[in-house]
């Protein structure tokens, strides 16, 4: 963790974003178009040209995915940004909350002024023609991802991997983390995502007996407990604070200033430094960095709106808990006390989250960050967590902070 | 030279071809086509681990020079917490206990269908500090939850023929062996006693089980032609060709798939690629009603079927079952 | 189903298998490997592109509804320089211009190793604002520099097998076409005059020529031996295997290559993987003295080789040349 | 390009750097521990631990070549970071140049006051069982970097694409780039690289008759005139001015600061967007950026050091014109005016460059910043240029200005 207090040199703010519609296959589009169509309704939004945007940074994940080893190089003209700078940045499933922090950076210390953020995805292009099915392909492309010499030849999924957390954590607290509480909170989000026209799974509202009917992908995770494979786009604008102010006075739409951020990336191996097995605790230490960095002491009185990266139900209850929203050991509280039910303080996942919306990688993140800025201004709240992780053991974690001050 | 595997198994591989696929009046193509790259790749730093897998059948370690911490699998030739001291090689021991509790993967990628299901475990090896990833078996049949756990004490078993990868080795619980298998360096696979694939024996069925049966396979008919009238569970079985034999106490019978299609054909069909065998013939029924995942029951030993692979197959009726659900009830909230 | 191609080849594909090398006293473990995706990729937007080329021979760009500007290929579906207007699909004509000179790949990646060399270029073709990039041949052989250069005529040529990508076209110049040619759509391959690959007649040798050859057929053999003698030069042929047999007016000769040596065998030889033939033995004496590459004098035509996959082989002996002339130097500069 | 003036709202200064050993091939070291070796070299270059560095950026270029698709996620507990932020840059050959101008944004933006700078690269484990080679499979995995609709299937590869816009460039300017000029170019470099221990061809002088005789790769690209393929890593420790000075203090080597950065990304394909064939127009673009942020306007006297990305000798001399060190259609005065020959006013590639000290893509950007550094110290000199280019038509461009203050 940094020495000194993280902080920004120059305050940036969310003026515009955007997500194209997820769906668990684009057949009409590649991830060029879906990549223009994103950073065209930001634009949109923002009411600018992209003659006034100064860089882009891009949220690529997984290189086979795209089929292409510099997959944004094309994208740079087809989204109308020729000649200007182009970052890509690539950190497993949390790529979106890297670009953003990424993109953050670049205009907070001053380089550019205005920077377009875009993560795009196409991964269901993969196809295993042995099972005849795309799914098996897809994992095997995200397995690429373990360690080449001692993990991926003795089957490492991301599933599995991300079970490994969980069932560390369950051994350390076997009373957390019920099946029945993990079935009503998949149930909750199905709820969430039917005012989200974006999300893949809009219509797909599910009970918790159907959640416990589900079968077992990798023991003990169901399949209607963890997140679907999407294709799609998001977008956002940032913009230092004086340009990021007359953009808002033009559109009508408050600026969502970005207040905090936080990254932490984990030991990948059990080791010496790594004695946190049963916690997630990257995302631990980025939230707290992105707390102190925003001000915030008590984040379960001080957030209202969590948009969190749910690849696993149960993931995102030792998160919740990680990051202080519930006790650890004790994140069943999330539903048993009501905490994020109807009503609740805390709104988790208005958006439906990566299980419903939809896991459409790069973007994935990006489609947090829009979702809870969407919420902050149309509900009139104050403050919202963006979350997102990923690597092989959930080992990566970013937290932004977003304020509303309206 | 003789016939030997290839990197890329010939199988996996498609031919060059295109297809048209219409959707909402319009065409697009899709094209098979792969992306790949050939190795002839060094392990580098970690040669010695590998070929003394292969060679010797022993497990290395590295121990930092300063603090003495033995690491397994040797990570790093510097120790990071030691202002990067050099770490020497080490051999560590072949039994260890779990760190935590083991995944275990029913759904596999595409390059290890005909592996699953098997766990995935980190184990302390003695005479190490940290924690070796390997896969994980039992000697007893499928893979199932609670076999092993955090602390359960775990054999690294070798394979007879090793090629110096991490997969030249996996663990299997001690219990399951002789004090002298565990006290054995370099026990092979071929040196355990495993339990034999073979159909369960269901026993006769009561006249009681016959006539529930009867009224099972009459629900099983209607299901079924709901699932073919199904534009979106038939999606579940595109492309795909089984026939399956059922085997119950009171009824045997066929369930075939063909390309989108799925029917019953009376008695036990002449020739099959797979079996599947129940007590109780509701599992299945209730299954395809999706109350209750097939592959769960197969974890559960309450469906048994003669290849780990028809996993595959599972899954397809597992969503086959999730799709018609689906489809009924959002016919159900607009009706 | 008939035989079709496999999208990857088997013939590229090792077999599992590991070896170690020795270096400096310790042992390292080099592993066959294969990292590798299929898909059934969707051609999304670009579908209506590539069907055009597969299905009706012909060439589509995209217009833009506000400017006006042809792109083709059709990159986008919107324009950003017009603040996104929608763009639509125009065709655009089979004859174009190149925008640049292009270059001539002689060294080609593992994929089109049996394809070079070819010329890559951007066509702006009639009717279109933008350039497309394909691959340029020539009828009359091999393709030189000179032959096309920034705003040399192009006409795109279909392959006669096609399913539908950029590769189903290529172009070669319209001067080496009838007019008919250059005027009909969607002209095959099969519909061009391809030269014929044939040894060239090299003529009698005069007596002086024998001579000369004669001596140069002496050094030559020196060379070899010191090519031999040098574990430096020998790594540029390790693991090959090849017999050339080699053509001149005054003499014929079989050059060996086999597993890091290289030798000389009088006469021709009774069969060979290639034929290399060139008026003047002194041009692969000089090449392989490291006095102008062999690669170039194939290129400037004043060597000639049956078959432009064994590029591969001449690309060895180049680097066996270079590698030996580095070694020779180092030693007199040490000496 | 940026509407306003493009700054850093903190001073950012390199306090520590390594290379490791550049080599044709690294049998016995993974990347792994390349990482570590050059992590603890440029630790040990500015005398602090890793609990001193805030964060690490990390240049990895292609996952293929890695054999792994988040092909950093090891490396953070390896290099002794783990729980930090760890951010993959990745753009092609230009990586450490982009890598570089992402970890300074981070520190100039005040998020960290420390990080470490990262590249690494395993490339010739690949392997051509064809034709028994490494190099066709290495430009082949290299290849699926062009676009993959109407890139790849054409044979196109990374030689090609550098002498596609070379032969525009020449066609625009017919008595530039004269072969007896770039092969004197090549030979020059030569003999710089002797005195680089960590080179790949500390010994192989050439001189221009040689290069002339190497043989063709693609036309009009002969041999000699080609950067080679290496496997290496490289890294620097950036940090905010005052950790920087007191760090400098301690080492009594002096901070070396980054006082400009400019990247661009040009279109990939010709287009209305692109005018500019036959230039390499980001070249151009990134210098001015890094000039103004600089506040450099006349470079070929302000600058005294040039580490320039030599993927080819030709590109070399086209982007020394763009950069404005000579002039357009006039690159051969590098030679014929003397510029950059022993005694000239700018010393080019004190390293050797790509063609020999090594291309090990990740490292490579990051090496030439090292070598900058080292030449500004020991040599005395004021100002250097680090410059690093890539993508599919050398389309990216990257510029870094690093000063010396005493």
């Amino acid at each position: 963790m940094a020495k000194k207090k993280s902080f920004a040199a120059r305050k940036v703010g969310i003026v515009g974003a955007s997500v194209t519609p997820f769906k668990g296959r684009w057949v009409e589009k590649t991830f060029y178009d879906l990549a223009q169509w994103a950073t065209r309704d930001a634009l949109k939004d923002a009411g600018i040209s992209p003659a006034e945007v100064d860089a882009v940074a891009y949220g690529i994940y997984n290189d086979i995915f795209e089929r292409a080893a510099i997959p944004e190089h094309p994208l740079q003209g087809i989204i109308g940004l020729p000649n200007k700078p182009g970052i890509r940045v690539t950190n497993g499933g949390a790529t979106g909350i890297y670009t953003i922090a990424s993109a953050f950076a670049f205009v907070a210390s001053g380089m550019y002024d205005t920077a377009l953020v875009l993560g795009v995805e196409k991964a269901t292009d993969c196809y295993d023609f042995v099972s005849r099915s795309a799914t098996p392909e897809v994992i095997k492309t995200i397995a690429w991802s373990g360690d080449s010499f001692f993990e991926q030849k003795i089957g490492w999924t991301a599933s599995d991997s991300y079970a490994e957390v969980i069932l560390a954590y369950m051994d350390e607290h076997p009373g957390d983390l019920k099946p029945e509480v993990t079935a009503k909170i998949s149930s909750v989000l199905s709820e969430h995502v039917k005012t989200n026209p974006y999300a893949q799974r809009q219509f797909d509202q599910v009970t918790p007996e159907e959640v416990l009917n589900s079968r077992y992908i990798v023991y003990p995770l169901k399949e209607m407990e963890i997140c679907v494979y999407s294709e799609g786009a998001a977008a956002l604008i940032l913009a230092e604070e004086e340009t990021a102010k007359a953009i808002a006075k033009n559109t009508g739409r408050p600026v969502v200033w970005i207040t905090g951020v936080g990254l932490s990336n984990e030991w990948s191996f059990a080791g010496k430094g790594m004695n946190h097995w049963g916690r997630i605790y990257s995302h631990h230490v980025a939230a707290q960095q992105a707390y102190e960095m925003a001000g915030i002491t008590d984040p379960a009185k001080e957030i209202q709106v969590i948009e969190l990266h749910d690849a696993f139900i149960q993931q995102l209850e030792i998160s919740m808990a990680e990051m202080g929203f519930v006790p650890m050991g004790r994140a069943d509280a999330l539903i048993d006390d009501g905490l994020m039910l109807d009503g609740g303080p805390i709104s988790v996942n208005p958006s439906g989250g990566l299980l419903y919306c939809g896991h459409a990688v790069g973007a994935s993140n990006i489609m947090s960050a829009w979702a809870a800025r969407n919420e902050l201004i149309d509900k009139g709240k104050h403050r919202a967590l963006v979350h997102g992780t990923g690597s092989t053991i959930c080992q990566y974690g970013g937290v932004a902070i977003l304020e509303h001050e309206d | 030279m003789e016939q030997r595997k290839k990197v890329i198994p010939e199988s996996y591989i498609p031919i060059e071809a295109s297809r048209t696929l219409r959707l909402e009046g319009k065409d697009y193509l899709l094209m098979n086509d792969a992306m790949y790259t050939f190795y002839e790749r060094s392990m580098g730093e970690f040669s010695q681990f590998f070929m003394a897998l292969r060679d010797e059948k022993k497990i290395l370690g590295c121990r930092c020079s300063a603090c003495g911490i033995v690491r397994c699998p040797p990570m790093l030739t510097h120790c990071p917490d030691c202002a990067f001291a050099p770490t020497e090689p080490i051999e560590v021991g072949q039994t260890g206990k779990l760190l935590s509790t083991p995944p275990i993967t029913y759904f596999a990628t595409s390059m290890f269908l005909d592996k699953a299901p098997f766990g995935r475990g980190r184990v302390v090896l003695e005479g190490a500090d940290t924690a070796l990833s390997i896969m994980l078996y039992t000697t007893t049949g499928i893979l199932t939850p609670g076999i092993m756990k955090k602390g359960t004490e775990i054999k690294v078993v070798f394979q007879d023929e090793r090629t110096g990868q991490i997969s030249d080795i996996f663990g299997v619980p001690t219990s399951e062996l002789t004090p002298e298998q565990v006290q054995k360096p370099g026990l092979l696979t071929s040196e355990l006693n495993w339990a034999a694939v073979k159909e369960p024996d269901l026993g006769q069925a009561t006249e009681e089980a016959k006539r529930v049966s009867q009224g099972a396979l009459v629900e099983l008919e209607s299901l079924l032609k709901e699932m073919n009238a199904s534009k979106r569970a038939s999606k579940a079985i595109e492309n795909w060709k089984r026939t399956i034999a059922v085997k119950t106490p009171a009824v045997e019978f066929g369930l075939i798939i063909d390309n989108g299609r799925i029917w019953l054909e009376k008695g036990r069909p002449k020739s099959s690629d797979f079996v599947m065998a129940t007590e109780d013939i509701r599992v299945l029924l209730d299954g395809l009603n999706y109350k209750g995942a097939i592959t769960d029951a197969i974890v559960k030993r309450k469906l048994w079927i003669s290849k780990n692979i028809e996993f595959v197959t599972i899954f397809k009726l597992d969503r086959l079952a999730r799709f018609l659900a689906r489809e009924k009830k959002e016919g159900a909230a607009k009706g």
